[in-house]
């Protein structure tokens, strides 16, 4: 497995989640982004029998790559060779019966906690708020599913002290039991938050920097959090994208590159070190 | 239960959603379905423009499934908005460009939110007063039209608590009477009229959908208007050979459509792909107000579905369209 | 709702029943599902020997589809039977013969009433106490088990209220927060194990039921462990070929028994008609106090359904059974 | 349409059902014994646009006749060449949305507000107590679909004033009302009890004869009922069965007897009248 020399910020994101899928386990991809290119991008290398479900009642699909532009789902060559075929209920009742180990999900702004908005920056109803797309899948990935790995941006407008609406739950308001006094399942949170830059899990339901890409330093993620998250003892570093990952997410998953051209950084090593640029 | 001694008690009703919600009344759908639904085998087959002109009023709550990418009622959808209805209340889960298109056609001017692209001009539109918005999410749209198309008042569920959709909402937390804890209600949802594009019908409105979805039957069984439009009619015959495949039955359906390509520009899985061109267009369109100028191209400068695909489409385009789905497995009963 | 500002207030709890029930705990069946079911693609392919005594333990509440008569799973009723397990509640709806099979073979000691014969024995063993019984409706415990294979606690009904069943039951009357009308709530329903007959399985689990039924697919989501019989194990090859065929996926299946003439006596529509020899003698048995004599023959004299079909029906029977199962016409995929 | 000459008992109150199908109207068939074969019956010779349902979802068959003994349900002959197959919620919840005109079944008591009692005779849980077997579908069709018929015995155990035990329910106490405090659906109810005497419907939520077959006098239908019915200002006659009718049901339905050879009365002519003598 070769180091690549050349990938932008949302490969590196998805080449992190991928590392992170497990055997054996069930995953619940919202929405046809990152979070499924992730997820495909893992079970592809490193997780075979790894099983995921989108939104629209896939179940454990072997999908016919590339998918057609935007039709991730509802379209034959997502739902391809599937174990079973369903609706929008069967992934969200199987979610509330606890099949779901984990959820992956993007979204707009984060909060300590862990509270997810996909709704809309600046006060709800006023005349200067931007509205958004709403929760979608994510509400019942974030209630339902066991684990939930949120994929997004570093950026300071993103990583707040509290979110301007609340579309989908984290630990609300951080206190022990909000989320059952909520009516939410048992045992279920956020559990990780991965950006281009970093890695976060939660202590005592609050967000905590446990690791970094190589290229940017602790204090260059801090001044990309507008609340700053605490600190895990010792953060570790992440291995950058690899030319196998990378190579298998262009060729074989997001070959049109509407996922991973997104904006962003693009990050180049230069013979000693990585260096990023925003492009 | 004439002989039960039990003292009343009561339930905590522990916080309440203060949004707006279409009205629940199931004994007012039973009524509706015992007075409007037929229950012979009578033939529902008609023009797009004859089921849009019976069964969509103005005001109605209007419930599409999926969307306008992925076998969704377009031809059905283009045809309300040709005929100019009015303040239509649209269930906009799963959806990427309609509500956008409905609002800025002028046919809608209230959405219950799951998921739906909130461009520029749909952002304006919130703000001038023009669009309502009620917050929910995918799954809990979907499980609201699951209770009504149970016929019941509400159901429980285990997401939405917590969020402050459900303040925007008309969901209600309650102390559970079984376990003690606390549980999320949410209001039925019983559209007044659903439009919904099937693989196959026949003429009775029993239909087929192949594939995955999003809240297909539950939209049929929920709604007190029912309007199919199908790829393919079949023979009753053939539903007979294998009920299994039928996904709605005749009784709920009021209208069926003959439509092949009717959900162009859209894809019909294991039929055909989507036209990316097209798509496209719809997008730029809805992201930069010029919604009129695709409406005045595929919706007003046309009489028909027909006439659309005659004039913008064309024969070869669609067999292109047909070959480029190479997926048939199980898409045929 | 971190901002709703709604006061408490509370709703009206106009009845409840008083009959014992399973237990309600949502959280309970997700950490069950969590600890114990296979997410990855692993054979469980077993004997019916080994799943029964995997699966099914002493005072498990256990759910059967659809009954004895019915593609029910006979032959691992058989080998509960045969094992001797004890004290099981059962889930009594749409059965003839099953529950006074049970009770007078010495496994169950309860069971919730949808329908079931009560014959002469069974009334016997009701006023002796070796029977307890809890009232319900057959629809009403299907409800029951779709609330439990949702993950929810209860679920509202529009019946059942005003019966007596009612009193016997764990059945609650509110005042619907959203209609101001009373209506019912029954308690989900997350039996220990389920026993299900299907058409076709493949070693994983993912299992096809062509036909009719009455709730396979929801005892298999609803309950905690669950043992699929299969007429026939087919390719996971063919399973992804047809995937909207499949009514239970494998992450939900604990263990799968290949069974070609698993619901012998009773029928498995579109493959072999009942043996009406047996139908009449199981029901002369549990008729008059002949139990005994039929498990003999049936249970406790063979060591496993092969040897029952080996020694008590032969091939020629099995071949005139399948062959006055004249129609096949929608049971094959 | 010949009358017929010798019949029985439930030959006579399937007839009487048989008649009242009507066309364009959709029906749940309790079970698979007198209910269902009336309900074939009448398609067959009066109403063949009448729709049913079964008890396992079966929508609108045409099945193929005579079924296998006891197989009505779950079976490939009782579900031939319907036009959805179904599962048990598919028929209770469409009878719950108020798709099911009419509902018939039958019952071991009714008591004067048309409750339906199939648990137990005797004070349920004592020690005399006879059990039965249950409401099975006969609650949810008493509860939700728009009428029901309900067809029993004549006897005078069979008609009471208030049953021993509500397995289904009827008008409950008989005030107004009363169902929907109990939380079931408005604007339903018993509307017709039929034996193979005579006729019932409802005025006011209470029982009352409406008509009787030639073969019985009003004296005797009411000797037959433990508690007494209102009577309607005029009591109908009811036609006996037609040569045509008991063809069908002998030949090509019941074929084996198994519902029509049940216990009862049979009735012949004479020459002069119908006579019947208990067998």
């Amino acid at each position: 497995m070769t180091r690549a020399d050349a990938f932008n910020d949302r490969e590196v994101m998805m080449c992190t989640v991928a590392r992170m899928v497990e055997d054996g386990r069930t995953y619940w991809a919202a929405g046809g982004g990152t979070p499924l290119y992730s997820i495909l991008l893992g079970k592809r290398l490193y997780a075979p029998e790894a099983q995921y479900v989108t939104e629209d009642g896939v179940i454990a699909p072997e999908p016919m790559l590339p998918y057609e532009p935007m039709m991730t789902m509802v379209a034959s060559r997502a739902a391809y060779r599937a174990l079973s075929w369903g609706t929008m209920n069967t992934a969200g009742i199987h979610a509330q019966l606890g099949f779901m180990d984990y959820g992956v999900l993007n979204t707009l702004q984060v909060d300590q906690h862990g509270n997810i908005n996909s709704t809309c920056l600046g006060e709800y109803g006023s005349d200067t708020a931007r509205r958004f797309g709403g929760p979608g899948g994510a509400d019942t990935i974030a209630a339902c599913c066991w684990r939930t790995i949120l994929m997004t941006d570093q950026d300071r407008r993103k990583f707040v002290r509290q979110v301007d609406f609340i579309s989908s739950p984290g630990f609300l308001d951080g206190t022990v039991g909000a989320r059952e006094r909520a009516g939410l399942p048992r045992d279920t949170g956020p559990w990780r938050v991965v950006t281009p830059w970093a890695m976060y899990d939660y202590e005592e339901r609050r967000l905590r920097l446990i690791a970094r890409v190589p290229w940017v330093t602790v204090q260059e993620i801090l001044d990309e959090c507008e609340w700053k998250p605490l600190l895990a003892p010792e953060i570790a570093v992440l291995e950058p994208p690899t030319e196998e990952e990378l190579l298998i997410l262009r060729s074989e998953l997001d070959v049109r590159g509407q996922t991973t051209d997104a904006a962003g950084g693009w990050v180049t090593w230069d013979g000693e070190k990585y260096v990023r640029q925003v492009v | 239960m004439t002989t039960a001694a039990t003292p009343a008690a009561s339930i905590e009703l522990l916080a309440e959603g203060q949004g707006a919600y279409h009205p629940v009344d199931p004994d007012g759908f039973r009524a509706w379905v015992r007075d409007n639904k037929t229950r012979s085998l009578t033939s529902k087959l008609m023009t797009a423009e004859e089921a849009v002109r019976r069964f969509v009023s103005d005001g109605d709550y209007l419930a599409y499934d999926c969307n306008y990418l992925m076998r969704g009622p377009n031809l059905l959808m283009h045809e309300i908005i040709r005929q100019k209805k009015q303040k239509l209340w649209l269930a906009g889960k799963f959806t990427y460009v309609d509500v956008a298109l409905l609002v800025a056609a002028g046919v809608a001017n209230r959405a219950d939110c799951g998921f739906f692209l909130a461009t520029p001009p749909l952002q304006h539109a919130i703000r001038e007063g023009r669009l309502e918005v009620f917050e929910y999410s995918n799954v809990v749209m979907t499980i609201r039209l699951q209770a009504g198309a149970m016929g019941l008042p509400f159901m429980p569920v285990r997401s939405f608590g917590g969020t402050q959709g459900f303040d925007h909402s008309g969901a209600k937390l309650i102390r559970d009477p079984y376990t003690g804890q606390p549980i999320t209600l949410i209001p039925a949802l019983n559209p007044d009229v659903a439009i919904i594009h099937v693989h196959q019908a026949d003429k009775y409105g029993n239909a087929r959908v192949f594939g995955t979805g999003v809240a297909h039957a539950e939209s049929a069984m929920a709604s007190r208007k029912v309007i199919i439009s199908a790829e393919e009619i079949i023979d009753t015959e053939e539903i007979r050979r294998d009920p299994g495949r039928t996904s709605i039955p005749f009784y709920a359906v009021d209208a069926v459509v003959e439509a092949p390509f009717g959900t162009y520009p859209g894809n019909c899985p294991g039929v055909y792909a989507s036209d990316p061109a097209v798509v496209f267009e719809v997008f730029r369109a809805i992201s930069s107000n010029a919604v009129n100028d695709y409406l005045d191209k595929w919706v007003y400068g046309v009489s028909s579905h027909e006439e659309l695909l005659e004039r913008h489409v064309g024969e070869a385009k669609m067999r292109e369209l047909r070959e480029r789905e190479v997926i048939r497995e199980g898409y045929r009963a």
